[in-house]
């Protein structure tokens, strides 16, 4: 059987998660290995939920927002770059491949970018393999 | 009964040993030597002065499974998990780390509930203490001639051990170490010479020299209750204190724990974890209040406790000299300096 | 399960919640033992406590507010904490339903001093939501087989607002009996409220217990014992006839984490009853 | 140039014994004796005949400003700094812990500090690449200059060279070993937080037993949260009772944060945390 990922979505609710409803109603096909959370703006995450995912067994990471400048609140996906980028080091410095985590500014018209990314990453994700690192044995 | 055996063929003996039970002996490491199950014969080392966190960890782990459960699920299925006691050897311990046990039983078995987890490890082991180095002078943070604890006591022990050269000499003291060092086979007969200087060594031992003020239990207990509203007494020697828990978890007299649920993916463990007078949030109650929120109050509570309220409570001092709190400490705070200026306060 | 061991729970059964408080955050839970040798095992005075246990969020230490006079089962009063601190077994426990399971250990601690309390008057003073125990210990006195053992009984109970009362039935039930004197306060009535106003120690104070052959048992918030007590100094009580109980964090309940110390006490398996005299030799440090 | 470890005692024993009498300051965070001469103690002088109590040697390697959190707003303090120390202060003044107009900064400038446990001269590991303090108000000493000054992130190298899968066994086997008596986060300056985010129950975000999984996210998250704040004094390392190279990792946080966010933490007090800072220039490559 070959390796179907899991894939730990994380979408702000403005303009990622919007994105992605517009590709399910536009019926754009992309992979089903994404579950998505939404949260009400990047800058809720927590890098902790990150770090929790790939504890808890998730094989990638990937988080939507708003493209910088269009932030419902302003400046919180601005905020979210820098913190979120600084996740991204930890991750690859304590020994995770940096394909298993990725920053995509997806807003609510971009259907097909959301898709496209979401197809790419599960493919990027798949060719690395089961993430075990991290993962917590059941 | 004396035994010898040379240093170099300790893995025979601790071979041996392992085909008995599990053994527990000090490992070197990347900071320095711990106790742990020896997996490889060769891992036994004696060249060691002492461990970095004490030995208790083989009868108190630092996490003890009680029970496993199942979220959602009928808390009659929750299961216990079951002890599975083998008989193990705590191989190399040193005479201050041995008293330790006994003043361990007395608060886990001695007296009011029994603990059963410390009971049935304690009952299981066999103790092989081993002497500290006379030719080598005594760390500066060790104290344990002010306990009254000899560097060669081999009170305690089932089996104690002293070098003598490349040699290790080993004298039974109980039944449970006579019937033992009958049935090691690796081992060879002392000579006289070898009985004369293992009881030269344990005389010798009570004369060496650490850190040494004259402490006894009755009059410091009462000194520290006196002291106990002492704030600037102990606002100055808790000055640097961090408050963090460094000091309790290499105490081998430390015993206080927290009892936790972990669980993860709807099943989960009951365990108790060790926990720390000096963190935060120890007495914090779920009214909001917490009596200690000084660190000067954690740390009167780390002293007192085992220079006043355990001898009240249980006879013993709670402290056996060995020095780790001392250092552990990430700011030199010293127990020793601490008793010592309260006897002069 | 194991007998031997003190920390594993025994189960039992919620049979009954009972909703005490207008602002329902203090619930009655009575408990039942679903093994008959547990149940046999569980032999309780008023004043001791146990450990309500729900797996997955952890244990908390609570007195028992049945006497052992009342067979068949144990109740337990408790106050959804989470004000400051958040409460994970109380908010559990307050979402739970009659016919829950949860886990039980037990009985722990000392208790009022039955022996002591014999042949003598009890005047009872409680306040707000530390009744349980209080409560726990007239029921007792009131059986019919003991109440001969005890003198004359005054119970000075008082809530903030009448909605706070806890278990209001019972104590129209001690109004209406002649062998007990029940004084009920309320530091503000409401327009449906007949009875008494005012501050527990200003309470006392009217009443006026006589010390003579009398012990108080005192239980409440800190701010009313810290004013009660000098009500019941200038009365003439002695330190050794004032009795009380002590609350500190717990985990193990009996006597071995080391969380509950206070001087050469556990409160756990040493208290968590005290007479002010013996409070006084312990250190300022709970 | 050698340092007078001496000289400087005398210097600080004096300016503390100044700033007390004239109740400029009402307290001089510094060094005291401990139970040896390797074993000095941090020390808070509270009075002008206190002062006289004031150590220093090559063993005084804590961090003093972690202390400054611990006193009421509004006290004013006098503080011993070295390089990494002074930084750990700048620190706290950007986040405001501290009012820079309560301190006086007492700046020591100084090489050749040893690890009071192991006797190892610290300067490569973690003064961050530099000998005098960054800022101070009165200098007991001279400046060191013509000391040999490599960059802080050299010790990185070898770590970086690794591949994933190494590096993942490096850190494993690292974390796996703590005991979780929480030291580093205590011996750290900028770890104020009451209550720590691992100490909450609800939400728990880590397992309280010392396991992989709790240890991994206790300090995954604790690096996180010190990213850009980090002043690389490498006192969790040397608080650690096992030995954890925690400074590494901080280490790596920081010189990356420098890299994407051109601002090393601790420099000026003009200066704001990156993490609560933010450029609308800021480039997405930082995510890739």
């Amino acid at each position: 059987m070959s390796f179907e990922p899991k894939i730990l979505g994380i979408a702000c609710n403005w303009c990622t998660y919007t994105g992605a409803d517009l590709a399910g109603t536009t019926r754009l096909q992309y992979p089903q290995n994404l579950r998505v959370v939404r949260v009400m703006c990047s800058s809720r995450i927590n890098p902790s939920f990150i770090f929790r995912a790939f504890q808890l067994g998730a094989d990638g990471v990937l988080v939507g927002g708003c493209h910088p400048g269009d932030c419902h609140y302003n400046t919180g996906n601005l905020y979210a770059r820098r913190r979120l980028a600084v996740a991204k080091k930890i991750l690859e410095f304590s020994g995770i491949e940096p394909g298993r985590f990725r920053v995509e500014w997806i807003s609510a018209s971009e259907g097909n970018k959301f898709a496209e990314v979401v197809t790419e990453f599960t493919q990027q994700v798949k060719n690395l393999g089961p993430q075990t690192q991290f993962k917590i044995s059941q | 009964m004396l035994k010898k055996t040379s240093i170099s063929e300790i893995s025979d003996l601790a071979a041996q040993l392992m085909g008995k039970g599990a053994l527990i002996a000090p490992v070197r490491e990347e900071a320095g030597f711990n106790f742990r199950e020896i997996s490889d014969a060769k891992q036994v080392d004696l060249n060691f002065y002492n461990t970095i966190i004490s030995p208790k960890s083989a009868f108190f782990p630092q996490t003890e499974d009680f029970v496993r459960y199942q979220t959602g699920k009928d808390i009659l299925e929750a299961t216990p998990v079951e002890l599975n006691i083998k008989p193990a050897f705590l191989f190399g311990v040193r005479p201050c780390d041995v008293k330790s046990f006994e003043i361990m039983d007395i608060h886990f078995t001695g007296t009011g509930a029994v603990d059963p987890y410390w009971q049935k490890r304690r009952e299981a082991a066999a103790i092989f203490g081993y002497a500290f180095d006379l030719n080598t002078p005594a760390d500066g943070a060790d104290f344990y001639s002010t306990l009254g604890i000899g560097a060669a006591d081999p009170e305690g022990s089932d089996v104690f051990m002293i070098k003598k050269g490349d040699d290790l000499l080993l004298k039974a003291i109980t039944p449970k170490g006579e019937k033992l060092l009958a049935e090691m086979s690796v081992l060879s007969d002392a000579t006289p010479d070898d009985l004369n200087y293992f009881d030269d060594t344990v005389a010798a031992g009570r004369a060496f020299k650490t850190r040494f003020t004259c402490v006894e239990a009755k009059p410091i207990a009462k000194k520290f209750e006196d002291l106990f509203g002492n704030t600037e007494f102990w606002e100055k020697v808790s000055n640097a204190c961090l408050s963090c828990g460094a000091c309790t978890f290499v105490c081998p007299t430390c015993y206080c724990f927290d009892i936790c649920d972990e669980t993860l993916f709807g099943k989960g463990t009951r365990r108790r974890v060790w926990d720390a007078c000096m963190f935060t949030d120890f007495t914090l109650e779920a009214s909001g209040h917490n009596p200690r929120t000084k660190v000067y109050q954690r740390l009167r509570q780390k002293v007192c406790h085992k220079y006043s309220y355990h001898i009240r409570k249980y006879g013993p001092i709670s402290c056996v000299g060995c020095g780790r709190c001392t250092r552990a400490c990430p700011v030199n705070i010293d127990i020793f300096s601490i008793v010592d200026e309260a006897m002069k306060a | 399960m194991c007998l031997n061991n003190p920390y594993i729970p025994m189960p039992v059964e919620i049979i009954k919640i009972i909703d005490e408080v207008d602002t329902h955050d203090i619930k009655s839970f009575r408990l039942k033992f679903l093994n008959p040798e547990d149940e046999a095992k569980f032999k309780y005075l008023p004043g001791q406590f146990s450990e309500l246990s729900i797996y997955g969020k952890g244990e908390s230490p609570i007195g028992i507010a049945s006497s052992p006079t009342q067979d068949g089962y144990v109740e337990f009063t408790v106050q959804r904490a989470g004000a400051i601190v958040p409460g994970l077994v109380t908010a559990a426990l307050h979402d739970m339903d009659e016919g829950a399971k949860i886990g039980l250990r037990g009985p722990l601690g000392n208790s009022w001093p039955i022996e002591f309390l014999e042949k003598k008057n009890i005047v009872v003073v409680g306040g707000g939501f530390a009744f349980t125990t209080l409560r726990s210990l007239i029921n007792y006195m009131l059986h019919k087989d003991n109440r001969s053992r005890f003198g004359e009984i005054t119970v000075i109970y008082g809530a903030r607002t009448p909605g706070l009362l806890l278990y209001k039935d019972e104590l129209i039930q001690w109004e209406k009996r002649n062998d007990i004197r029940t004084v009920i306060t309320v530091d503000k009535g409401d327009e449906t409220w007949t009875g008494r106003q005012g501050f527990v120690p200003a309470v006392c104070k009217d009443v006026a217990p006589s010390p003579a052959n009398t012990v108080a048992v005192i239980c409440g918030p800190p701010i009313m014992i810290k004013f009660t007590l000098p009500v019941f100094f200038e009365l003439g009580f002695s330190k050794e006839n004032i009795l009380t109980s002590l609350e500190m964090r717990m985990k193990c309940g009996v006597g071995k984490c080391g969380r509950c110390n206070v001087g050469y006490k556990y409160v756990c398996s040493d208290g968590p009853v005290f007479s002010l005299a013996q409070l006084e030799e312990l250190p300022r440090d709970f | 140039m050698a340092i007078s470890f001496k000289q400087i005692e005398d210097k600080l024993k004096t300016e503390a014994k100044g700033l007390l009498e004239t109740g400029k300051v009402s307290l001089v965070l510094a060094y005291g004796k401990g139970y040896d001469e390797k074993h000095p103690m941090p020390y808070a002088a509270k009075n002008a005949a206190d002062a006289a109590n004031i150590v220093f040697n090559e063993y005084c390697a804590a961090n003093m400003a972690r202390y400054l959190v611990r006193y009421p707003r509004g006290t004013k303090i006098a503080i011993a700094v070295k390089a990494a120390d002074s930084r750990a202060v700048i620190q706290l003044i950007q986040e405001d812990k501290v009012k820079r107009e309560d301190l006086v900064l007492l700046g020591i400038p100084v090489y050749g500090i040893k690890n009071f446990k192991t006797g190892e001269i610290i300067d490569s590991k973690t003064t961050g690449g530099l000998y005098n303090p960054v800022l101070y108000d009165i200098l007991l000493g001279e400046e060191v200059h013509g000391q040999p000054v490599n960059s802080p992130y050299d010790v990185l190298v070898q770590y970086e060279a690794m591949d994933n899968e190494a590096r993942w066994v490096f850190w494993k086997k690292e974390f796996d070993r703590c005991i979780r008596c929480y030291a580093c986060r205590k011996a750290c300056p900028m770890c104020y937080c009451d209550p720590c985010f691992i100490d909450q129950n609800k939400p728990k975000w880590g397992e309280k037993s010392p396991d992989s999984q709790g240890n991994l996210m206790y300090h995954l998250t604790r690096f996180h949260h010190l990213a850009g704040r980090c002043i690389d004094c490498g006192e969790c390392s040397r608080a650690c009772p096992v030995d954890i190279p925690l400074y590494l990792f901080h280490k790596k946080v920081a010189k990356e944060c420098e890299e994407m966010f051109g601002q090393a933490a601790g420099m000026s007090i003009e200066d704001k945390p990156v993490l609560v800072n933010f450029r609308v220039d800021d480039s997405d490559k930082i995510l890739a």
